[in-house]
């Protein structure tokens, strides 16, 4: 889906999000959070890729072009691209990459080399490899159920990737399993990198606190927090992207 | 019943609104002016219209979205004598025009609040509402004395009926004698307007409302959320991370909208209605129950302009009706 | 704390479907025939769904859209000992994803349901749940007397939380010794399975279940509808004829989700869940808080067939889930 | 609109009505009932005529040719033209016309003369007097503010064709004010007739009891109905089409 929102996409960064408004009645009756898939600064529209899970996304489906759409945003903290990095590794897991392209694009753009990995449940689920592959971007894919690529966890792909040693920085978005394997991994490694998390969202903008997700305390917080050794931080305004070393996520 | 006037605002000329098309010497028919302006228990709001505490931050998260300074009052988020860190997610579920909202509680502490948050809203020619909770007498009392020491706390609402927290909360809320004595040590403690804000999941709200008027409040809030809970009936768990959690939003409006209406008729206190207000239409009903004011929670996730569309939408009803001040509105259902 | 064993159907033969499918010899995976029936306090029914009284009539009004023999039982309107006229109009409100009714008892009286009603319903092989209403103990105590001495009556449902009439009614049901009161002088009079249904407006539900369990109730059955209103803004007056009314369907799910568990959990008697059902998803969600059984009400309105829906997909859900008693997933959010 | 529905059109007579469900979500949540308005027996299909008031009615007119509708019916007991009747007055208020037109096909397959008057608050909203006039039937109007035909009330129009004395028999549908007067001008001259009521609906099919309307009550009824001097009665399955003399209708 492109919106042609030219305020919105003047402030966009790779990472986003907009907040979604699906239904002009009560049935859904909350927005949905969907990341920025493409910006195009020129025309003034974002793009959005998303999947059908629900009423919400159903309905987004269901709407014809030329039909208006009600869309807050930029929302959240997208990802930072630090200096130095030389060779990133890209992870997204089914839907999660719908986020990393902005952010591939600007990689391409700073000049950063990357391996992108791409997981899913089967081929089916693969998403955006072939556009990817058109820019010239090196795609790797792991399939639960092997009908694409490796058979298995897109985690085994990044094992590998980081042990032949050449990235030096990752970027992940992508269901919480994965990303928890992968921050074990790339802790393990030394690597550090971003991730880029889901909540279920009520405001968008940092007023509801529904969208939390645990964060390692802060030195020297009040006992109450270290003593539990973390402190809630909300995916809508101080992420979605969090550094990965900073993110506990449980099972 | 009626209520004592002096209950009533009693300073309409400052509250006029300046459209200038009510100043235009010649008019197509009589428009007069519309005086929006209400008196909450003591704290006297330019429009009859705040936000809910807990659906609208400490203020700067919606300022892109509304103009605080258009806001009859800003109420703020609960605020507890030791920060909270709340509960596990997920914190909000949907319901069929609702939601089911667990946060419970989070806030920094009081004097977080009081250091940090308090001087952005004092930038604002707006009245801000702290909504206070605790675990025990002592801590509201606490609470409270830091509050009316502070600069900018207009008045204070006080949270006796959050169904989300272990101590306290709801146990306070639903026991009409427990109810009143918080609202008599925060009384106390403090000069503020004091607004005792009532759970929804009683018997008998009249009596809840009845007890603490005689504890000495000046004005009531309700309702707070409805106890509810959703099920998965894929991992076959409870869906929140905390089981239960507060319904609000439209789905709980007719129920908010009959608790206004009993405790407007039975109680000589001035009511903030809430409980599901998307629109000025809804806004008005419960105005018209007998709320002198109301405040706007879930509809602000749905959309962030709403309380700015609500004060418009009432002046336009006003005019559209010539109705000339908002006050004659206040119980018209029943007076 | 758990349910006891007797409380469970115990004749799971007698309830198998009878979907040809699961008698094939030879079959891709392992589809044990799910047993769908559960018994109520000491009704059997050979499926956990039944209608909400007030929503159905007395049978013969769905007859072309639901197969009566296919239910597990039918619930009929509230039936009072004198005919009641009920009140004026307008009965019936939308609100968002509900609606409000005063419709107030209106049913042409026990003798009359008796002699022109109860025979059209013996055709059918499904139990008959005959809900009752009352002005006074008396009342109450004679309506039981005269449906126990009837033929096909299966149960009596006592509604002692109609929020839509003067008397009685809601008193009843938000007092905890007039609820037991009204329960006791029932079970006095009959040897039916007694199904005590329960007003969710109250502070504690869950006393109020335990002390008409202690007054020799079977089942529990919650919950009645919530009291709510709606004002016109137009005309500035309350909508319906009644003023108030009870609000039922999806809005008010999550809160009776949330009774059925915390009663559960607490009480040792069958529940019969209801309060919002639209679909079966929502029926397990019922199931799994701790129903043993559910009434569909206000989903009739919006889908004739929802009943029919419900039970087929229950069955479907068990059978995708490897679940061959639905009794096993009675309480599985919480056992 | 027009929909395809050859069971329900087989069983359809003039008055009846169905009950319709605008969204297939939970907004609007009720079904709403609308009379037929046109009767295919040979195409199987009924033809509906609304007027957009709010949620449901504009969810109807958002429909595009093709889709899908869920409707029940055919509901309630429609118009019964009765043996020996020679010359009919036809009365419709505003919407209420209706429900007139299967009616009126009816009247005129029968033989029976008629005499059409319409209301409505403006020129705007006479609906189909072209298509009677078509069909040979004579059409009177009146209009609240003057914009087409007789300023004033229908009612004043009937009482000009009563007084002429030709009609033998009525049948109106339309706002209750309409309605009231009607039966209070024609009990004056002793023509019976039926009128058409509303009342907001629940089940549609009897079950609910929330769409009553007040009935003399009939002889020999228990003390507290003849009390009061009326009972209770359905519009949507004992009506909606009411004997005349039947009906007490408040306000
Ligand atoms: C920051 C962020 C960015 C996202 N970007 C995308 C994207 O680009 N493409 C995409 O397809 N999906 C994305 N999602 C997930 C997307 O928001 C959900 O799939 C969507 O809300 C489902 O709505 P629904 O009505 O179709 O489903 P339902 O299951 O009916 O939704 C019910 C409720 O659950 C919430 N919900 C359901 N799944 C999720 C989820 N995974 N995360 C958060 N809330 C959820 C909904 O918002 C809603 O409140 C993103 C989520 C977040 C938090
Ligand atoms: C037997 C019968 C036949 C009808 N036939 C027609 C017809 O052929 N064409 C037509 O345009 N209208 C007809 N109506 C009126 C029509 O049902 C309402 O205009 C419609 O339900 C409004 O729905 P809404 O969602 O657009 O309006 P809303 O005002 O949003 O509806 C809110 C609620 O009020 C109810 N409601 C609103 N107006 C009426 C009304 N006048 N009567 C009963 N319930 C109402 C709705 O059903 C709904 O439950 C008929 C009504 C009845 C009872
Ligand atoms: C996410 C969320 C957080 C809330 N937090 C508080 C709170 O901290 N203190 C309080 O008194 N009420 C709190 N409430 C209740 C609201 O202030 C309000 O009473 C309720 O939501 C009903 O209004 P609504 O339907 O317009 O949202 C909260 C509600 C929501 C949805
Ligand atoms: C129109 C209507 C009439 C009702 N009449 C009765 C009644 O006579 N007796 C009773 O115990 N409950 C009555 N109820 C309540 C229902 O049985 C049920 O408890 C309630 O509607 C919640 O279920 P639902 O949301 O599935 O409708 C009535 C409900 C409706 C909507
Ligand atoms: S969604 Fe409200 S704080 Fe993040
Ligand atoms: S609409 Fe239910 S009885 Fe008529």
């Amino acid at each position: 889906m492109r919106v042609y929102v030219p305020q919105l996409t003047k402030l966009a960064k790779p990472g986003q999000f907009v907040h979604v408004r699906c239904s002009s009645g009560l049935d859904p009756l909350l927005r949905r959070p969907i990341s920025l898939h493409g910006i195009d600064y020129g025309k003034g529209t974002i793009s959005l890729l998303y999947q059908v899970v629900g009423t919400g996304t159903r309905l987004l489906a269901e709407m014809a072009p030329g039909d208006e759409i009600d869309v807050m945003g930029p929302l959240g903290k997208g990802f930072t691209v630090p200096d130095g990095i030389k060779k990133a590794l890209v992870v997204g897991g089914g839907i999660g990459v719908a986020p990393l392209f902005p952010l591939i694009h600007s990689l391409k753009h700073y000049g950063i080399q990357q391996t992108v990995l791409l997981g899913a449940r089967s081929a089916d689920f693969i998403i955006g490899r072939e556009q990817l592959e058109l820019l010239g971007v090196k795609v790797k894919i792991a399939t639960d159920d092997g009908s694409l690529g490796y058979k298995g966890f897109v985690t085994r792909l990044a094992e590998d990737e980081i042990s032949g040693g050449t990235p030096d920085y990752f970027f992940a978005c992508g269901p919480n399993p994965m990303l928890k394997g992968l921050i074990s991994l790339t802790k393990g490694f030394g690597l550090s990198g971003q991730v880029s998390l889901e909540e279920y969202m009520g405001c968008g903008v940092g007023a509801c606190l529904a969208c939390v997700c645990k964060s390692k305390a802060a030195a020297g917080r009040e006992p109450d927090d270290s003593a539990e050794g973390f402190e809630y931080k909300k995916v809508c305004v101080d992420g979605p992207v969090f550094e990965a070393s900073e993110v506990i996520l449980d099972d | 019943m009626t209520k004592p006037a002096d209950n009533l605002t009693d300073k309409p000329a400052d509250n006029l609104t300046d459209n200038p098309a009510d100043n235009l010497a010649v008019k197509p028919a009589v428009k007069p002016a519309v005086n929006l302006g209400v008196n909450l228990g003591g704290l006297q709001m330019k429009n009859p219209v705040t936000t809910a505490s807990g659906t609208f931050g400490f203020g700067p998260e919606y300022a892109p979205y509304v103009d605080l300074n258009r806001l009859g009052a800003i109420t703020v988020k609960g605020t507890t004598l030791e920060p909270r860190k709340g509960n596990p997610t997920p914190r909000i579920a949907e319901t069929p025009a609702g939601i089911l909202n667990c946060i419970g509680l989070q806030n920094p502490g009081v004097d977080h609040f009081i250091a940090e948050d308090l001087p952005y809203l004092r930038n604002y020619d707006t009245p801000v509402i702290v909504n206070i909770a605790g675990n025990s007498l002592d801590d509201y009392a606490e609470v409270t004395r830091r509050l009316s020491g502070a600069q900018g706390v207009s008045a204070l609402e006080v949270n006796i009926s959050c169904p989300n927290v272990k101590q306290g909360g709801m146990v306070f809320g639903t026991d009409c004698l427990m109810a009143a004595e918080v609202i008599r040590v925060v009384r106390e403690n403090t000069k503020l307007p004091l607004i005792a804000k009532l759970s929804p999941n009683v018997t008998d709200i009249v009596e809840i409302a009845g007890r603490v008027a005689e504890a000495g409040a000046d004005a009531l809030a309700l309702i707070n959320t409805l106890l509810g809970m959703k099920i998965d009936i894929r991992t076959r768990k409870p869906f929140l991370g905390n089981t239960m959690g507060g319904l609000s939003g439209p789905a709980i409006r007719p129920v908010a909208v009959r608790m206004v209406w009993q405790t407007a008729r039975a109680v000589r206190l001035p009511i903030l209605g809430m409980g599901g207000i998307m629109n000025a239409e809804d806004a008005i009903e419960f105005i018209l129950a007998g709320a002198a004011a109301v405040a706007v929670g879930t509809a602000n996730f749905v959309n962030p302009g709403a309380a700015m569309d609500i004060i418009a939408g009432i002046e336009q009803y006003m005019k559209d009706n010539g109705v000339t001040d908002v006050n004659d509105l206040v119980g018209a259902a029943w007076k």
